[in-house]
């Protein structure tokens, strides 16, 4: 099984990332964007082969380690392949 | 929840009383808006309610101190027109909750309150205490910290020089992360926050105001409880490159002529920097909240108030000046904004939407905050515990071996290569060694910088614990060779409601007392931490000492390293060989008791003061004072620094052999020399114990009479430690 | 000589290789904002080390944009020397200067120590102080200095001779635990095919001053200083 | 409009960060966890309300800033809100 993980900052938590991202965007002559924020993606390949069991393992691994549950996020896709 | 019930006061950790006294000060119910500043103005945080009574008792002059505690930061003199200005604070909670953005904003914060004052941060250190190793999040909150201090310190280009690290299980559900922040300034040029003069602009700059960490302060001044999860959305985020354009932008706009007073937003933001100012100064003041740069739609003039968003700051300036201000800090791409004026009301008036949100009279608030005489009850002294009751194992270079890698005494290279500590290319004393040497850039001068506390000794016995404490951060300056100059401290304690919690503090400082009186090292900042406590169990009485030297040619210094062979190591100090509360009974003995080591204060100034007159006039190559597990740890160490070993001789006599090596007896310093005679004539004449221990060479460290041991296999267990420790999952 | 360094938002060695300048050639470099679109006439430039846009996004990637760095690549390739150190390294590729890229350390850490160097390639206006071959000891400060190219890449820059410093360790070689950060082939610094830009990821400014504790970073400003004499 | 934009490593390059990841997840007892990758994942709004100018807009940004494309490869989603 193939695990897709996206990790993101929670609401109101602020992203010096994005912030600099957008900041820097804008003086690149693309005006117009906003709220930029900047997020984790992880693939990764599972032994388990039963889909519910893979992402209960993968929600495992993003509470102990993907994801700083404190300020982040996490949210999961499992694929066949 | 707009209406006030007890609930609500509760919850802003005021008592009832308290509140009583708020409605008394008003003639009338507080809104929330005015709630929220009052509980954050009243928390322990922010009005040391419990403990200014007794700070009031630490000395805090000298003739080179400029400006001591009630500032942003302390100032002294270090001659040539220059001021150093420096400052230690914690984040204990934070960094508990998240370690990593924890250490980090308390990195940021201290930054703040040393450019604040105009001066440039040129060093930070830290004290960090964890709980025991075996605990299951220890690994996890030691990583994170010093990632989160480095994250931060590295990315403002601020050299981290030093600082300490040991655990204790008393620390496991209450971490300890002070930092601290040395600064050069022009002496003529240092910003106070008092501000000065009516219908002046005040100035909001930095980075926008979201809705973190409110509630912090209230935070920093409540005892943990197993919920500690619960207030996990309370966490701010860093963002030191924010901070760096901000060091760039203050101190670009302070050489003009713009600045009456500036304040960083620091705990309880908006609320305690604007009214510091203006409470300070004798003025009110007035702010229009919709002028305040917001990061999020739709706060309220309560979280507005309260936010404690980071990288931010306060500033009236002079009439006419707000346009010279906006191009400076538009040019580094900050926020500014004019938020609204002095007034001479003496009220603070807090407008949104063009109505008045709060109206609270300043001077009332400030001067009416609680202050408590809480009672407290000295601990017992412990007994003294005679060498002879201690029991000698027969394999003392194993004894040796196990001390330098327990974790106490291993090495902290693991941390301190994650932080840089040579940038700005003047770090001529890197970590590692006694006190860090910082050039004043430009000159030939180095300040000295150490912190130190021993907090087994000062849970054994609060004031022989504190003196130590001073004594040792002055003994770690001047084994440089450097004149110590000044103090700052960060007490972190328990709950002050308990009687033996406020009688370790009260300890805490009649020992910092008697030691800073005599040995001329006044006290010129610092910070209060109370509340340390998880479930009832509060962590050992921690007095962080963070101190600064000075010395006049940096060439002069000397580090503990043997770096030759065949000179003659010599020990300044008396020995008698004392075992109580030391690393040797708690590791080779597994027993954690007894009184510690006394300070001889008249002792530890004379040994002191030779010391540091022989290493000024060249007479010493290599010196280090003599602390946790004894002299033959300090040996080990200056052999490992230097991979050049040495052969000592213990004395025929007394005391028994593994008081002599393992003792923890104060005012010691071991040192290599290749004028042992002069040295050994100047002592007798000034009436300083010295003996000699051996000469210098090999890559052995051997005791006479007991044998060797290789100095690769000491630094394995020295040095392999802390990264074998990080390495297990 | 004349020289520049250039100062971003977030640089902060800017200072320090100012003080290098200054110290062994005798004339203050020019600090240039990266705001400014026009470049004064010099014969070096320098970008300095750092945490330009605070290393968000990508270590460079934003200050690759800057203004002036349009006018830094067009002198570059008019031949005039670039130096780009630590953080200035990292821009230099994410400009395309040189090849590669830098990524984040193997051990995931930001390490701060001395390191031993070789100077492998001294035809150069950098390493003509230094002998072929010469083991230096000069201090890293980064979080991401694992240099990465692809292998046709590489090749080339072997046969170019454009790898100017591997990590080796104190008798010279280049081994992988004297390897600090996971870097291909031990790579510490690499030049661009005309051989007047060089990037590397240690900082020979913070160990040209004996009170320091060495100076063996010193040599590369001297030879710039004759170079431009 | 919003843009979601997927930034990964292109297949060859070397990825500490996932290489660490997957070894980290083995001493925590996740067996069997192979081929971690990790990328990043940013959120941007725009001004533009033309689905396909919008992409246009965001390759570009991706092309001059988001991703180095020398190792790197970029995927670009459009949604309306
Ligand atoms: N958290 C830390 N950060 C930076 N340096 C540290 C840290 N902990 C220890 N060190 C450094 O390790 C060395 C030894 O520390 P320590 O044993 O506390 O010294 P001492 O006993 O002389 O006070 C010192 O140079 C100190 O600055
Ligand atoms: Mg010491």
């Amino acid at each position: 099984m193939k695990a897709k993980v996206h990790v993101t900052l929670k609401e109101g938590v602020l992203d010096p990332q994005g912030k600099a991202v957008q900041h820097a965007l804008g003086s690149l002559g693309f005006g117009g964007v906003k709220g930029v924020r900047q997020g984790k993606y992880i693939e990764l390949e599972l032994a388990e082969k039963d889909p519910k069991k893979a992402k209960a393992e993968v929600e495992a691994m993003c509470r102990k380690l993907l994801a700083n549950t404190v300020i982040e996020n996490y949210a999961i896709d499992i694929a066949e392949k | 929840m707009n209406e006030i019930t007890p609930a609500t006061v509760a919850a802003h950790g005021l008592s009832p009383e308290e509140y009583a006294r708020v409605r008394a000060i008003l003639g009338r119910t507080p809104n929330l808006t005015e709630l929220g500043i009052f509980s954050v103005m009243w928390s322990e945080h922010c009005s040391y309610k419990s403990s200014k009574k007794w700070l009031k008792l630490l000395p805090t002059t000298a003739p080179w101190v400029i400006c001591g505690p009630g500032e942003n930061a302390g100032v002294i003199d270090i001659g040539d027109g220059q001021a150093v200005i420096f400052k230690m604070e914690s984040h204990n909670h934070p960094s508990f909750i998240e370690p990593y953005q924890g250490a980090a904003t308390g990195v940021g914060g201290i930054l703040r309150d040393v450019f604040t004052m105009g001066a440039r941060p040129i060093a930070n250190l830290n004290s960090l205490r964890f709980g025991s190793p075996d605990h299951p999040r220890t690994r996890h909150l030691l990583g994170g910290v010093v990632a989160g201090i480095g994250g931060y310190g590295n990315c403002v280009g601020v050299p981290t020089v030093g600082g300490e690290c040991t655990f204790h299980p008393a620390y496991n559900g209450n971490i300890l992360v002070n930092a601290m922040t040395v600064g050069l300034a022009d002496k003529n040029r240092i910003f106070y926050s008092a501000a000065k003069g009516v219908g002046l602009p005040v100035v909001y700059v930095g980075s926008k105001t979201g809705r973190d960490g409110i509630h912090g302060a209230t935070m920093a001044s409540a005892e943990f409880s197993e919920d500690a999860d619960a207030k996990r959305p309370t966490v701010q985020v860093g963002d030191p490159f924010t901070e760096k354009l901000l060091i760039e932008a203050c101190l670009e706009l302070m050489a003009t002529d713009a600045i009456v007073a500036i304040q960083d937003m620091g705990a309880a933001g908006l609320t305690s920097s604007s009214f510091e100012m203006a409470s300070k100064g004798g003025l009110g003041v007035e702010l229009d909240l919709d002028q305040v740069p917001l990061r999020e739609a739709g706060m309220t003039p309560y979280e507005i108030m309260l936010s404690e968003s980071q990288e931010r700051m306060l500033m009236i300036v002079k009439p006419g000046r707000e346009d010279m201000a906006k191009r400076v800090f538009e040019k580094w791409e900050l926020d500014v904004a004019v938020i609204g004026r002095t007034t001479d009301t003496g009220h603070m008036i807090l407008k949104k939407d063009g109505r008045v949100v709060a109206d609270l009279p300043i001077d009332p608030l400030a001067k009416a905050s609680p202050q408590y005489d809480r009672p407290w009850r000295a601990a017992p002294r412990p007994a003294v515990i005679p060498a002879a009751d201690v029991p000698q194992t027969n394999d003392l270079l194993g004894a040796l071996k196990r001390l330098l890698g327990s974790p106490d005494l291993a090495s902290k290279r693991w941390i301190w290569e994650q932080y840089d500590h040579m940038v700005m290319a003047d770090t001529a004393g890197r970590p590692g060694g006694d006190a860090a040497l910082v050039r004043v850039h430009g000159t030939k001068k180095a300040l000295a910088l150490t912190s130190d506390c021993t907090p087994r000794y000062c849970a054994a016995d609060p004031v022989e614990g504190a003196r130590q404490a001073v004594a040792e951060a002055w003994r770690n300056i001047t084994a440089t060779g450097a004149t110590p100059l000044a103090v700052t401290d960060n007490m972190n304690f328990g709950n002050p409601e308990k009687p033996e919690i406020m009688g370790q503090f009260a300890g805490c400082i009649e020992g910092m007392r008697d030691a800073c009186l005599a040995l001329d090292f006044p006290v010129v900042s610092g910070n209060v931490s109370f509340y340390n406590e998880t479930n009832g169990q509060a962590i050992l009485p921690t007095p962080a000492i963070g101190a600064v030297g000075l010395i006049e040619d940096v060439a002069k210094a000397v580090a503990i390293a043997f770096k030759v062979e065949g000179l003659t190591v010599i020990l300044v100090g008396d020995t008698k060989g004392h075992l109580g509360a030391s690393i040797y009974l708690r590791e080779i003995c597994g027993r954690e008791e007894g009184a510690p080591p006394p300070v001889d204060l008249d002792a530890e100034r004379r040994n002191g003061d030779f010391v540091r007159r022989m290493i000024r006039e060249g007479r010493i190559q290599a010196c280090h004072d003599v602390s946790d597990g004894g002299l033959l740890v300090a040996v080990a160490e200056m052999a490992l620094a230097g991979s050049v070993g040495a052969e000592i001789a213990p004395p025929s006599d007394e005391p028994p052999l593994h008081a002599w090596l393992f003792g923890e007896d104060q005012g010691r310093y071991v040192a290599a020399t290749r004028d042992a005679q002069q040295v050994l004539g100047a002592a007798r004449e000034a009436g300083v114990p010295v003996h000699v221990l051996g000469t210098t060479g090999g890559q052995t460290l051997t005791v006479g009479g007991i044998g060797s041991i290789s100095l690769p296999e000491l630094r394995e267990s020295h040095e392999g430690w802390l990264p074998r420790y990080m390495a297990t999952a | 000589m004349k020289s520049a360094v250039i100062v971003f938002p977030g640089s902060n060695c800017d200072r320090d290789v100012k003080v290098a300048l200054t110290q062994s050639t005798g004339r203050e470099p020019l600090m240039i904002w990266h705001q400014d679109r026009t470049l004064p006439e010099v014969d070096l430039i320098v970008l300095p080390g750092g945490f330009s846009y605070g290393d968000y996004l990508r270590c460079g990637a934003m200050a690759a944009q800057s203004p002036v760095m349009a006018e830094v690549v067009a002198r570059a390739n008019k031949g005039v020397a670039v130096l780009g150190i630590c953080n200035g390294f990292q821009i230099l590729t994410e400009t395309g200067l040189l090849p590669g890229v830098l990524m984040r350390n193997a051990g995931l850490k930001f390490v701060c120590r001395d390191v031993h160097l070789r100077v492998e390639v001294t035809d150069t206006v950098f390493t003509r102080n230094y002998r072929k071959g010469q083991r230096i000891r000069v201090p890293i400060a980064h979080n991401e200095g694992n240099y990465f190219a692809d292998e046709d890449t590489l090749k080339r820059l072997e046969d170019e001779r454009r790898v100017a410093f591997r990590y080796t360790d104190a008798a010279g070689n280049a081994t992988a635990e004297a390897n600090p950060n996971g870097a291909l082939r031990n790579i510490a610094g690499i030049l661009n095919e005309k051989r007047n830009v060089l990037g590397l990821m240690p900082h020979p400014e913070r160990l040209a001053d004996a009170l320091l504790g060495g100076t063996d970073g010193r040599p590369m400003f001297e030879g710039l200083a004759a170079a431009f004499a």
